[in-house]
This record gives structure tokens, C-alpha cells and sequence, in this order.
């Protein structure tokens, strides 16, 4: 688990350098310097779609602002939530006067933070909305699936309002097709080797060599069961099955399908996973619309993957299928 | 007896020290069932802590706003903004004063609780922080003195860890290994635990 | 170690699978199903751009078949070079009838393979010209430099070839500019930590916890030295002082920089990398155009990191900024 | 003596349960300097080899043509390739015969050393298989049976192994680490001084 990096303290303003270093669409604004924003100047009438998290998950979530994407974004330190003045610097920064959706997963701190952020906007008449990324069916029960964390699915939720603002719908409009790919969405991840803290010494679980974690969290928090290390088919069975328990899916259903690698997974496992998931929805007579394997949102140095599966309707699908681009997310 | 700017002062002085000592400690409560960063964040929040200039002000009301400031700034994770909300009631409360009784501070840790539950959508019982300055604010009722404050203090955070050990943890990702949680300390009742000792 | 795979001889025929169900652009073909084409047809009157190699690499190296890119590639065994049946199949895939490109690197199975096939297709009227990455300065000295390795840096030459094939320019136009930016690439990697081939149950290599090689070939072959693991910013200087050695720069030039992820090392160190690499080439006066960031050549989940850089001219520039798509890379 | 195509059937089988077994071996030789496939990938040839149906002819060049198709079909690696390529050889001098004396294979395995010569820029003293095969060459020149050319094969493979243990390695990447090669065998020579054995 050694790193390529300088001091700890410096990990995230230094990432943050090399990401707009590389990609010049992205501009770091805010006082605190830990917003990331369209270099473009925002487009007038247009509803601004802010979203914001810890560090540790590139792409996620810094890597999605783009047009047709998300227009601002907050980063936290390390797998912590945005401090309340980068939310706050990031709402600013996305509002064009049509008033800001703020769409991030539901992590407490992110939540309370981007909570007091709104308060603090409205006093300059900024209006919010906020929907909150639930996908992860591990992190609790269908009864309590509003206490459900945000994970990988987050970015269809991007995509598709994304593409909402694009047409200047309205903050409502914007918000609602949000929700309806947030409820849409489910994950369902997979760990087989930790990570490390930058500031830390230790990985931050253990696991033995021949077992792997299901459900466990994009933090490292304990999963659903241990078993031992299963093959491929197997594995990503086990995965669907968690989720169509939770939004089942019939004959002639349109999905879209993300086969996510939490960091370390090789993108060529990543592909053997998705032929699995691909072939067991197709047996089902479920249709696979614009699938999309590879890093999208990870925990650093993590090895596992974690499926998504967003359930289409005509709307959603014309959402998703629009055209749009970030760094790491091209359509049409 | 009353509390002053210059209490505060030492008392930041001491959490500070402290929340560097604690930091791998922490963390390894954290990593249980949680993500393993509370100890970090916690000391850089110390940090943060630490650098607020409190000679600069009498106002109690005014130096807990620079104190909420600086939490707020350090981190965005749960534990440090219901911390911050917490820095924030007493400013509220003290804004404006230059001194307050220490009788008068168990309810203002009643009026932070208030805060940080509405914030937090948790409640006393859910093996929180909360739990910690609840039980902080009860046995602390007849303090008079500061010595008698971190006396009393000290045991009821204590107690509260000893009695909601063997719950399970109803808050956050834990609240899923209700099991697990059990006979485990939750980590932000564990910190005010071991700074207060 | 642990891998989310079936059995170790279906690696690479399922990774195939997965990847054109995933991307509908690229198909198999062959009758040894080991080489995957462009799905759409040959363009009348452009030459053909082929590449191959080892399966373990993903995105390289058929992850570059795209419009604008290379337009059908063999595929071999985790780290071996494709089979001659294969060479032959995707040569015959890509000839429109205005000869094929054979670009692909400097390695002696690929080089002997694509030889035996080029002398194969010859008695079918194709003709061939070959061009070999060779930009890895770390796998021989600059006195042979031509039996140098191709590592990350092959992936400039496919884009600079494609590019000019789509100008229906003549084979030897093509092959022109792909040695040409061949000959303006350098690259050096970087290793942490091993993988480990599918068929085995150890790791390709050994190092210690605290320590990292300079220089290793991608498939785990010893580097130039040793040394305890430094700082980001001391490793790449050292990493572009190994380049400059042997590609000058002066201020005033323009270059190119890929910062390459070899698997396992997350997105935030290749920034924090790439931060001070274009830092470091500010400082000389060196422009930086066009840089990637990313997993673009891996060797599945080694951790580590390539540098690669390609020195600009107007023609080279021109190519490398030309539209042109693959699964995983896009301009325009 | 003559070698027929019963022969080749047997020292197929031979070959091919060998590679299986050497197969952690050899991976391990080539890990040293190499990427550390060369076990996996021979085992893999070996298997190939063995599917061959070599019942189906009594011409020898048609048997060493389907050895030859089997090889290259299996594997793209360097090593493999340049078996194939000596199979291509024997084939063609073979072709049309349905038995040659073993008195002359030795001047076939010189043709092979050629042909791979041509196809691996590689010279005898690089230390390659070229080494072995060349040593194989000049120690079966008096053989006249199959037990004969066996003995003298293993004592030339063996030979050609110590010999050039000491040499840097002048080929592949291993040529980059000469002082490192020095001491090391080359897992190509390994595999055909092991298969004799
Ligand atoms: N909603 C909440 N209400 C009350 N206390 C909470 C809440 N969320 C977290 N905490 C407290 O914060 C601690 C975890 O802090 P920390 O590790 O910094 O949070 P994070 O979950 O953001 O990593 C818990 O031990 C608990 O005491
Ligand atoms: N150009 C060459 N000429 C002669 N022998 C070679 C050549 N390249 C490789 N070899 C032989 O092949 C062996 C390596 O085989 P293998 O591991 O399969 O190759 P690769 O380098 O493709 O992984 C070496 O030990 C050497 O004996
Ligand atoms: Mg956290
Ligand atoms: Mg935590
Ligand atoms: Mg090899
Ligand atoms: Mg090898």
C-alpha cells in the first residue's frame, strides 16, 4: 500500500492542481480553494448543479463537472464531507439566478454541511434543492432505504439532470428528474484489498487473502458477509441478485449498467464481470442501454468493483443518452 | 465561580495536545466500523483549534464564533460540524458576556445537544457523541467551579461510554451491524472520554 | 493478489467478450477469435492501421481501435505476443487495398510474429510497412536505442498514424509520421508493486514494503535501480531527468505529456504527479499541449506509474489534436 | 536407425507430460529476468502439441508441419515462435519422407539454429536457446539410434547450460542487466536441459 505522493497534508490541493493542470474545461475557485468549477462562463437561464464529497474517489465526484454534467463542485479532505464554506463557495459558483440543485450522496457530514450551506445562500436569495444519492442496497434495509449511502450511481443521477438544466428546465424539473434516477439506481459493491489513508499508516481494513467482502462500504465500512474469494460469474451473480431483490427488473425492461472498479481492479476483470452481468440480464430478457465499465468512482488503491444497474423509462433514457461532456464522461 | 476567555484558552490548549495523542487511537475506534479518519480529523481540527488567536477577545460569545469558524474550516465530516453547531450555541448564548457561571454550563451543553440533534437527525440513546454531553450536561448540574466541572465531567462521559458500550449503534453505516456494534465504542464518545481523563 | 476472475485460460476470451458488449464499435473477429476490428467497414482508399500484443494491458492495446486510431488489432496471452494466425487475421481485417500499417512494440515475439505474417499476407498481394514503438529509455541505452521496448508512449503513435490515414494519405506517408513520433517519444516507468498472471499463484516480482524501481519493464522485468520509495515530486523529476537525457528539451518547445497509471496506483497520485511534471517543464519553458492523465497502458493491477513525452512539431501537433474516437480516447 | 513418425509420436508425450511438470520452474527461471511466463506458456505449447493427431501420417514433414501449426496456433511469445520455427525447418527437410537416420538429424538441428537465427537477430553465444540447440547439434553428430542421440543431446544441453551460466544474458530485456544475468540460466536452455533429463 505505498503511495506516490508528498506530504499528506498536501494530497488534496495537489490533486486538485493536476486535475485543472490537465483538464483546462475545470478552474479551483472559492476562498477556501476547494471548489472546482466549469472554466466556462455559466450559461444564463441555466439551473446550476452543484455536488460535493470527500477525497479518495476520482472520478468521483470532482471529475463530473461539465456541460451537461454537474457545474460546481465542493471536496472534503480524505473520505470527509466539504467543509461548509466550500459548499457554500460552490453554490455561489454554480448560480446563474434559476437557483442551484445540490446532488450529492447521502453521507452525514456532506448532508449537514450542504444543509447549513443552503441556509446560509438563501439569505442572499439563492435557492436550493437538494437530492441525495442512495444507491448503495448494502448500506440498509428496503424499509429504511433512505438511509441508504450515495455510491457509483451517483453519476447517472449527474448525467441525467445534467441534461435536464441543459434544456433550462427548471429547478423543479431539474430536481425531479434527479430523484427519479436516484430512485432508479442501485449499487452493490465488492472489496477484496483495502486502501490506505494518505495520512495514515495502517490499511484501513483487513481481509484475508482468499476471502472478499460483500457490501462493504466505498470507506472500508464492514459489508453485508465475508466468504471466501468466489470466481467471477459467481461473484457478480451474487451482485445482481442483491439488487433485483430490490428493484426488480421483467422481460423487455430497459437498464443501464456501470461496472465500476473501486481502484485496483484491472480493467480487464472489470470487462469479464460485465460480459456476466450482460449475459444474465439478457437471459432475463432485460436490455442493456449505453453500459459503462471502468473507474468511475473509487476508493484510491482499493481493489474490488462494485455493479450499478439504473432501470429506464423513455424520459430517463433521452436524459442519458443526450449529449454531454466532462473529463472522465462523454456522450454523443 | 465563572468561566472566562481565559479558561477557554487553556481548555483549547489541552484538547489540542490531547487530540494529537489521541490521534491513532481514534482512529483504530473509527476503523471498527467506521472509516477509520475520526482520530485525523480530530487532530487537525486540534490544529485548527489551536491556531484561533482567543487573547484577542473578552467576548466569550465572540471567541466561541472564532472557535466555530475554525472547526467548521478544518473538516466537513460529521463529527467536526456537530461540533461546530455545538461551538456555535455557546455562541449564541454567551455572545455578549465576558464571563458566565460554571452552574450555568451544564445547560448550555443542554442547548448544544438540542443543536446537534436537529443537525444530525440523531438522538440521545443512538450511542453518539450526543450521549457523551448528555450525560456530560446531568452530571454536571451542581458544578460550581471548574475543577468540580472537569471532575463531574470527566465521570459522566464515563459512565455514558461504560452504559452504551453493550448498545448497538443506531447512526451512520455502523447502524447496519447492529451486532458488531455491540460491546464496541463508538469513537466520538470515546474521544470526549479519553480527553476528558 | 486476488483476482475476480474464471478460469485462468478463459481470461482473455471473456475480457474480449466483456469489452465489445461493452463497446458496440469494436468487434471480434478471426477464426481465431483473437483479434478485434472496427465494427464499422473499412473506409475505400485508407490504409489500414494494425497493432497487437500481450493480453494484461488494458486500455493498449486493443482498446485503441477506433476511427482515428488503429483500425484492427491481434490479441495474445497475458503478456505474449499475439499468435501468427491472429497478426494474419487482423491484417486482413484492416487492408482496404491500400496497404497496412504494422505498428505495435519492440518486442521479439510480436516483432518475429507480425514478420512471419507480413510475409504470409504478401502472397495475397497486401503490402505492409512496419514501424516498432521502441520508447522506453530504461530497456536499453541510447546506443540501442532501437532495441528499445515500447511501453505507454505506442498509444501517441497510434494517434498520429490514425489521424494522417484518415487523410487517405499513402502507406508510406503513414508510416512516416508513425516512426516519426516514434522517434519524438520517450517514456520511463515506475514500479511499487507486482501483479500477478491469472495462470500463477505468485506475483511477477517481489519488493520490499518501503521500496520502488526505477524503470521496470511492464511485465515486471528488473529496472535500472532500486531505491527506498521517495516523494512524488523527487520521483518525477528523476523520472523527466532520465527523458531529458536523451530527448532534450529547450524553452520554446512544445511537447506532449502522458502521465500513465500502470494499474493499481489511484487517479490522485498520477495527478499529484502530473502536477509537478508540468511544473518542472513550466520552469524550462517547455509548453505542455494536450496531456493525458490516466490508466491509458497497464500491467493489470502492478502499481506504478510511466511518464511518457512527445516532442512536438507543427505536423505532429496538428495530428495529434485531429479528431478521432476509440473506446478510450477521444479528440474533437 | 531411423527416426519415423512412431518416434516422433513418443518424444511428443515425452515433451509434453515434461513441460507440464516443469511449468513452476521455468516460470520461476524467467521471472528472475524476464516476465516469468516461459513454464506457463510451454506447458500450454506442450498441450497443444499433444492434441496433434500424429497417427494420421506416416510423412514425417507432414507431422513436423502439424507440430509447426500446433505451436504457433498456442503462443505468440518469442520462445514459442522460434520452436515453431525449427519445427518449420525439420519439415521441410522432411517433407515426402516417412523416416530419416538419426545420423542426420544433427545437421537438421543446425538448419533449425539457422532459420532461428534469422528470425530472432540472435547468434549462438547470446545465450539462448540458439545455445543449446547448437550444442545439441555438435554432441550428436557420432549418434546413430535414438538412445545414442538422446545421451549425447542431454550431455550437449547440459553442457551448453554450464557453460553459459556465467555469460550475460545478450537478448530480450535481460541484456539490460548483464552483471545481474551473470550466474543466472536462461529459461529457455533450462527447459530443453530439463526435458532431457
Ligand atoms: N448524525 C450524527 N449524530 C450524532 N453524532 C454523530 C452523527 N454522525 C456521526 N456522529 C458522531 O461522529 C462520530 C464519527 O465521526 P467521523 O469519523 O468524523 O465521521 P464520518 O462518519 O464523517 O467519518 C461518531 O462516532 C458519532 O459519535
Ligand atoms: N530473439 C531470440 N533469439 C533466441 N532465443 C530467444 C530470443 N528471444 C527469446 N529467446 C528464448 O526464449 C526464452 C524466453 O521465452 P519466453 O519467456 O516465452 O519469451 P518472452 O520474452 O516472449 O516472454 C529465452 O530464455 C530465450 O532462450
Ligand atoms: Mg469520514
Ligand atoms: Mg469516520
Ligand atoms: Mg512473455
Ligand atoms: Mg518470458
Amino acid at each position: 500500500m505505498k503511495k506516490l505522493i508528498n506530504a499528506p497534508e498536501n494530497y488534496v490541493t495537489e490533486m486538485l492542481e493536476g486535475l485543472v493542470a490537465c483538464h483546462p474545461s475545470l478552474t479551483i475557485c472559492g476562498d477556501s480553494q476547494r471548489v472546482v468549477r466549469r472554466s466556462a462562463e455559466n450559461t444564463p437561464g441555466k439551473v446550476g448543479i452543484v455536488s460535493g464529497g470527500g477525497s479518495g474517489h476520482l472520478p468521483l465526484f470532482t471529475g463530473y463537472v461539465g456541460q451537461g454534467f454537474i457545474d460546481a463542485c465542493a471536496i472534503g479532505n480524505v473520505f470527509e464531507g466539504p467543509a461548509i464554506d466550500s459548499c457554500v463557495d460552490a453554490i455561489n459558483a454554480a448560480d446563474s439566478g434559476q437557483g442551484v440543485l445540490l446532488l450529492f450522496g447521502n453521507y452525514g457530514g456532506d448532508r449537514m454541511n450542504f444543509e447549513m450551506a443552503s441556509e446560509l445562500v438563501a439569505m442572499d436569495d439563492i435557492v436550493t434543492a437538494t437530492v441525495l444519492g442512495n444507491d448503495d442496497v448494502a448500506s440498509a434495509s428496503p424499509e429504511e432505504a433512505s438511509k441508504r449511502r450515495g455510491v457509483a450511481g451517483l453519476i447517472y443521477a449527474y448525467k441525467i439532470a445534467g441534461a435536464k438544466a441543459e434544456q433550462l428546465a427548471t429547478l423543479e424539473e431539474v430536481a425531479r428528474v434527479a430523484q427519479k434516477a436516484v430512485d432508479a439506481t442501485r449499487s452493490i459493491g465488492i472489496a477484496l484489498a483495502p486502501c490506505r489513508l494518505p495520512s495514515s499508516t495502517e490499511p484501513n481494513f483487513q481481509i484475508h487473502d482468499n476471502e472478499m467482502e460483500m457490501g462493504m462500504g466505498i470507506h472500508g465500512e464492514p459489508g453485508l458477509w465475508r466468504s471466501e474469494l468466489k470466481s467471477a460469474d459467481e461473484t457478480v451473480a451474487e451482485m445482481l441478485n442483491l439488487i433485483l431483490a430490490d428493484l426488480p427488473l421483467a422481460a423487455g425492461d430497459r437498464v443501464s449498467v456501470l461496472l465500476n472498479g473501486l481502484g485496483a481492479t484491472p480493467l480487464e476483470e472489470l470487462f469479464i464481470l460485465f460480459r456476466r452481468a450482460n449475459q444474465l440480464l439478457a437471459d432475463r430478457g432485460v436490455e442493456v442501454v449505453a453500459p459503462i465499465v471502468g473507474n468511475m468512482a473509487t476508493s484510491m488503491e482499493m481493489a474490488g468493483a462494485s455493479l450499478s444497474i439504473l432501470k429506464l423509462d423513455d424520459e430517463l433514457e433521452a436524459l442519458l443518452t443526450a449529449p454531454g461532456v466532462c473529463p472522465f464522461w462523454r456522450v454523443g | 465561580m465563572s468561566l472566562t476567555a481565559a479558561d477557554l484558552s487553556l481548555a483549547v490548549d489541552h484538547l489540542a495536545s490531547k487530540l494529537e495523542e489521541l490521534e491513532p487511537v481514534l482512529n483504530s475506534a473509527d476503523s471498527r466500523l467506521g472509516d477509520g479518519d475520526t482520530g485525523t480529523m480530530l487532530a487537525r481540527m486540534g490544529r485548527g483549534l489551536a491556531d484561533v488567536d482567543l487573547e484577542s477577545t473578552d467576548d466569550l460569545g465572540a471567541a466561541f464564533m472564532l472557535l466555530t469558524k475554525a472547526t467548521l474550516a478544518s473538516t466537513g465530516s460529521s463529527l467536526g460540524t456537530l461540533i461546530g453547531t455545538a461551538f456555535m450555541t455557546f455562541a449564541k448564548t454567551t455572545k455578549g458576556k465576558s464571563e458566565i457561571e460554571w452552574s450555568e454550563v451544564f445547560a448550555m451543553v443542554d442547548d448544544a445537544v438540542v443543536a446537534m440533534s436537529a443537525r444530525g437527525k440523531s438522538a440521545v440513546g443512538d450511542k453518539t457523541i450526543l450521549d457523551s454531553l448528555n450525560a456530560i450536561a446531568r452530571s454536571t448540574e451542581s458544578a460550581t467551579d471548574r475543577d468540580e466541572f472537569v471532575t463531574q465531567a470527566r465521570s459522566g462521559a464515563q459512565t455514558a461510554l461504560d452504559e452504551l458500550r453493550d448498545q448497538p449503534c443506531q447512526i451512520g453505516r455502523a447502524r447496519m451491524y447492529k451486532e458488531q456494534s455491540i460491546g464496541m465504542d463508538d469513537p466520538g464518545m470515546l474521544a470526549i472520554a479519553l480527553i476528558l481523563k
